[in-house]
């Protein structure tokens, strides 16, 4: 399988995640520069995390103009399989690609630490070698990693089951402690309503070795991985 | 200009008279304005170490490992990988504006990294303030902090290890040293000099404003300045700019086509000029009017002695220059030729077709040297004097012991290192607060483990052993976890040296790590002078800030500090 | 001619303002007790060229909506006036 | 009597200003070329009780001094009005 990940001027963890798909996970690894249209026949696209145009103005919102931007557009209507972390998915959000907005963190300050998840949907390619309900550890690194929607479309993402991650404690248990950053309804990670592109805060490449000490987020590339090796055929 | 009116401005820049004449014999014609602000920037205490230099000779320089010792930052080799580390102090700016003047310290000590070729892969911050109940000192600890997250998340370099203390002596004058480690293959290092007659000197990076010109405002108060308005100001910092200097260095390396690169910190151009010059054994030459400007009408002090940050010089190949332009201007960054490498040994500045300064580059960065008076402070022997039987027996060991894990100087810094991305890169495999932090390498077996350690309160009362103890403390930090001790940097903070109990606290520092060093068979492969740590209430606590970094050979097997199963046996090694 | 805009861009009403809540409270503890409110915007000011004020109005208004304010959370207005420099 | 001050906050003259020069060129590339300068700033808005406009007035001068904006980068002005809610 053959992941492209976007390089944006201030991506930081563009490397990491080329790192974990290639050299943990064996798979082919393109790096897209954002000024290219070209998307080199990948099959599904990352948006690493990192400060693209060092977040000045808001997060995301000047990357969202990249022309690479524009191609990923026609590929996720295409059916393609996108993966936004962390920063990738605040410009996710600023593209409108998936709903809602990433407002600066309730205590005001970065935030840097492993936290819980408790995985909400399995049913997607992005989550299905998890249980659901489980309870996993991902690292989270940002600033404006603060999930609002208005109510309204809130209910949307509940009934149609696109809310993929809740920050939870080591049990499962949602309240008002374990949400690190202000999340409404403690969002971690969402998908779009036609099922192909992950949003997420915490960063999957960041667990997916054991040198690293957790295994966590491999588990989604791994998913991906296998989903695709099940559908590939029947999209060609 | 006149002699003497020419003399005072040499004074006010910071120039004794003696340096003075000295300047007059080296060029044998009265100096340019721009030539008297290069030579007070070049020679200051900043730069040149005039009171610090001549020390730095009793610092071993060799190790277990082989050491590299190069003009910016210093390493250590371990299986053809340099490791590459150096720390240094922002401790004035961020006194007098704490968030910025911690980022732009963060940016300068990573610029000084790539610089060296080698990519960075983690920092370091030792902080210290006043003690907290003190409404300024909690400002200045919180932009600290705040700045050195803001800069150093963004560039994309993990800060994943640290200092915190506090202690009334840091009130009026506080401690940011920040460290930076970076890694690159042995031979792909970059040489820190210009040579090559007919290559050509680039500039790149952000345009030069009249950022930190402090000394420059008596240049600009003379006759000859022209219009007011023109106070210095303060730097900020650019982390996103930054980040992709890195990444277009990184790969403007890779070409082969760079003969030379230096970073524009202190003293900015004049510094980056001279001494890649010098370095080379070359001459440059410097077309002012072909310097990205911020602002209109600059003096060619001003341009010279700008402090802006972002900025890197280059030393490029000719023929080649469109290729390395290019991967600058791919990275959103500007860049322009501004200069070339001439025949002589001349650093010559150009403005307009008007030769602005014109001077023998080796000259130049050869500062003088200064020995004052050192004495043994008075106080000593009164603190000394203390008999630890005064000290009265806690009623309850156990409010005692609370009371000191509650203590700020003792309490988790959680909510420090939280704020710093310490994991981006993903190397951070022992995470700060768990232990020493250690870093793998990726694609190769062993690790790096980092830290910094300095005890202030041990340093005032025995500067000599007191560094001894620094150094100690960091080789058993690293020893610790699993790792060999493999190198030291070292930022010596203390007070005005031209006071001589403060220059004789220097001195036995100097001694004390350097004797330790060699006691371990530790080498000192880079490090930093900060001097002048004084406020209205005296100067700071002599403090030596010692940053070890280690080896693991199996980063596998590296441990953390944590407790593991019960019935594990707890055993106390040491006396 | 040269035009000047001063852009303002506030949250939306309902949109949780966590800055504006620290403000209050270091205000409040700063002993500025009568202050109820904080709200928290951002400000640009853009110096441009335009052949009249109708176009320069009509184009900073589109670059608020197209880049300066993200309309899922924020308002944003402005002003325009001739500028000499 | 109730109050709202408006504060906007400005870097001073000579401060470099990197968001700016970020955003003067994403809009150059959005093909706002017309615009030659952007600058940035932050905006508060302030609701505050106080006796008369004089004192919110003077009220809204020290916070502005102490807490909200850096003395040493930037500079700030404002406006106070009488307001109903
Ligand atoms: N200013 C700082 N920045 C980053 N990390 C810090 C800072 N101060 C302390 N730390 C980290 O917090 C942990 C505990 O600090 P400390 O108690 O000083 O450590 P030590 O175990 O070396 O005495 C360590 O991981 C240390 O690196």
């Amino acid at each position: 399988m053959k992941f492209g990940i976007v390089v944006f001027p201030g991506s930081n963890c563009d490397y990491d995640c080329q790192h974990v798909l290639s050299v943990v996970l064996g798979q082919e690894t393109e790096m897209l520069w954002h000024e290219s249209h070209d998307l080199k026949e990948c099959d599904c696209i990352v948006l690493p995390g990192g400060f693209s145009y060092g977040d000045y103005l808001r997060t995301g919102a000047i990357a969202r103009f990249s022309p690479v931007m524009e191609s990923i557009r026609n590929f996720i209507e295409s059916g393609g399989l996108v993966v936004g972390i962390c920063n990738g998915f605040q410009i996710l959000v600023e593209s409108q690609l998936l709903p809602g907005a990433l407002l600066p963190n309730q205590k005001g300050h970065f935030i840097c630490r492993h936290v819980h998840l408790r995985v909400e949907n399995t049913d997607t390619p992005f989550t299905r070698l998890f249980y659901p309900g489980e309870v996993i550890s991902i690292p989270i690194a940002h600033h404006q990693g603060n999930y609002f929607i208005p109510h309204s479309s809130l209910s949307n993402l509940q009934k149609n089951r696109q809310i993929i991650f809740r920050y939870c404690d080591m049990n499962g248990q949602i309240n008002h402690g374990t949400n690190p950053n202000g999340s409404i309804d403690s969002i971690a990670g969402i998908i779009s309503s036609s099922q192909n592109v992950l949003g997420m805060m915490p960063h999957p490449e960041r667990s997916s070795e054991a040198v690293l000490g957790s295994h966590d987020g491999k588990r989604i590339f791994l998913s991906i991985i296998q989903w695709w090796e099940e559908n590939h055929h029947a999209r060609q | 200009m006149q002699d003497n009116e020419q003399i005072q401005v040499a004074r006010g820049l910071g120039l004794r008279d003696e340096e003075y004449q000295r300047i007059l014999d080296i060029l044998r014609r009265p100096p340019t304005p721009t030539e008297l602000a290069m030579f007070s920037v070049e020679w200051s205490e900043h730069c040149g170490y005039p009171h610090s230099r001549r020390w730095f000779e009793l610092f071993p320089r060799k190790g277990k490992f082989p050491v590299l010792v190069g003009e910016d930052a210093g390493g250590i080799v371990y299986q053809g990988q340099a490791v590459v580390f150096k720390m240094e102090s922002h401790n004035h700016p961020s006194q007098v504006e704490p968030r910025q003047g911690a980022a732009t310290g963060i940016g300068g000590i990573i610029r000084d990294i790539f610089g060296s070729g080698a990519r960075p892969i983690a920092c370091l911050d030792s902080l210290h303030f006043g003690p907290l109940d003190n409404a300024r000192s909690h400002f200045i600890f919180k932009g600290v902090v705040d700045g050195i997250a803001f800069y150093g998340n963004c560039v994309g370099v993990p800060t994943v290890a640290g200092e915190l203390y506090f202690h009334p002596s840091f009130q009026g004058n506080c401690l940011v040293n920040v460290m930076s480690i970076g890694i690159a293959s042995q031979d792909r290092l970059a040489k820190s000099w210009a040579k090559g007659e007919g290559n050509l000197i680039i500039y790149a990076g952000n345009r030069t404003g009249r950022d930190g010109i402090g000394g420059c405002s008596i240049l600009a108060s003379q006759e000859f300045s022209g219009q007011d308005e023109k106070r210095p100001s303060v730097q900020i910092g650019d982390p996103f700019t930054e980040k992709c200097l890195i990444e277009a260095t990184m790969e403007a390396l890779s070409t082969g086509f760079l003969v030379g690169i230096k970073d524009m910190g202190a003293a900015g151009l004049t510094c980056s000029s001279s001494e890649m010059a010098a370095a080379g054994k070359s001459g440059i030459k410097i077309y002012l009017d072909r310097i990205p400007v911020r602002e209109e009408a600059m003096e060619p002090w001003e341009i010279m002695m700008s402090e802006s940050q972002e900025r890197m010089l280059l030393c490029v190949k000719r023929g080649y220059e469109d290729s390395v332009l290019q991967i600058f201007h791919k990275w959103g960054l500007e860049a322009v030729v501004v200069g070339e490498v001439v025949d002589g040994d001349k650093i010559t500045i150009e403005l307009n077709g008007q030769i602005v300064a014109d001077i023998p580059a080796q000259e130049l960065t050869k500062p003088p040297v200064y020995t004052p008076p050192a004495d043994k402070p008075d106080y000593l022997e009164k603190v000394n004097r203390y008999d630890w039987n005064d000290l009265p027996l806690p009623h309850n060991w156990n409010d005692a012991l609370l009371q000191l894990m509650g203590s700020p100087n003792l309490c988790s810094r959680h909510s420090v290192f939280e704020q710093y991305d310490h994991m981006v890169q993903i190397n951070t495999s022992i995470l700060p607060g768990t232990g020493t932090v250690i870093l793998r390498v990726k694609n190769l077996p062993w690790g790096i483990a980092v830290t910094t350690d300095c005890n202030p309160v041990f340093c005032y009362l025995d500067p000599y052993r007191g560094s001894q103890i620094a150094v100690a403390e960091a080789a058993r930090n690293l020893a610790a976890c699993g790792a060999q001790p493999a190198g030291i940097t070292d930022c010596l903070n203390f007070g005005n040296p031209q006071k001589p109990d403060r220059y004789w606290q220097f001195i036995e520092a100097v001694k004390g790590i350097s004797d330790a060093c060699k006691f371990f068979n530790l080498p000192v492969v880079s490090g930093n002078v900060s001097f002048y740590n004084e406020s209205p209430t005296g100067p700071i606590h002599p403090t030596p800030t010692i940053g070890m970094i280690g080896i693991i050979e199996d980063v596998q097997t590296a441990v953390n500090a944590a407790f593991k199963e019960n019935d594990d046996l707890i055993v106390l090694l040491g006396e | 001619m040269r035009f000047r805009g001063k852009i303002v861009i506030t949250l939306k009403p309902g949109v949780f303002d966590p800055q504006g809540v620290t403000i209050k409270s270091a205000l409040h503890s700063l002993g500025y007790q009568e202050t109820d409110e904080v709200k928290t915007g951002k400000y640009f000011e853009i110096n441009l060229d335009s052949n009249n004020l109708d176009t320069a109005q009509k184009r900073l208004e589109e670059m608020c909506d197209q880049l300066l304010a993200n309309p899922v959370i924020e308002n944003f207005h402005f002003t325009v006036e001739p500028s000499d420099n």
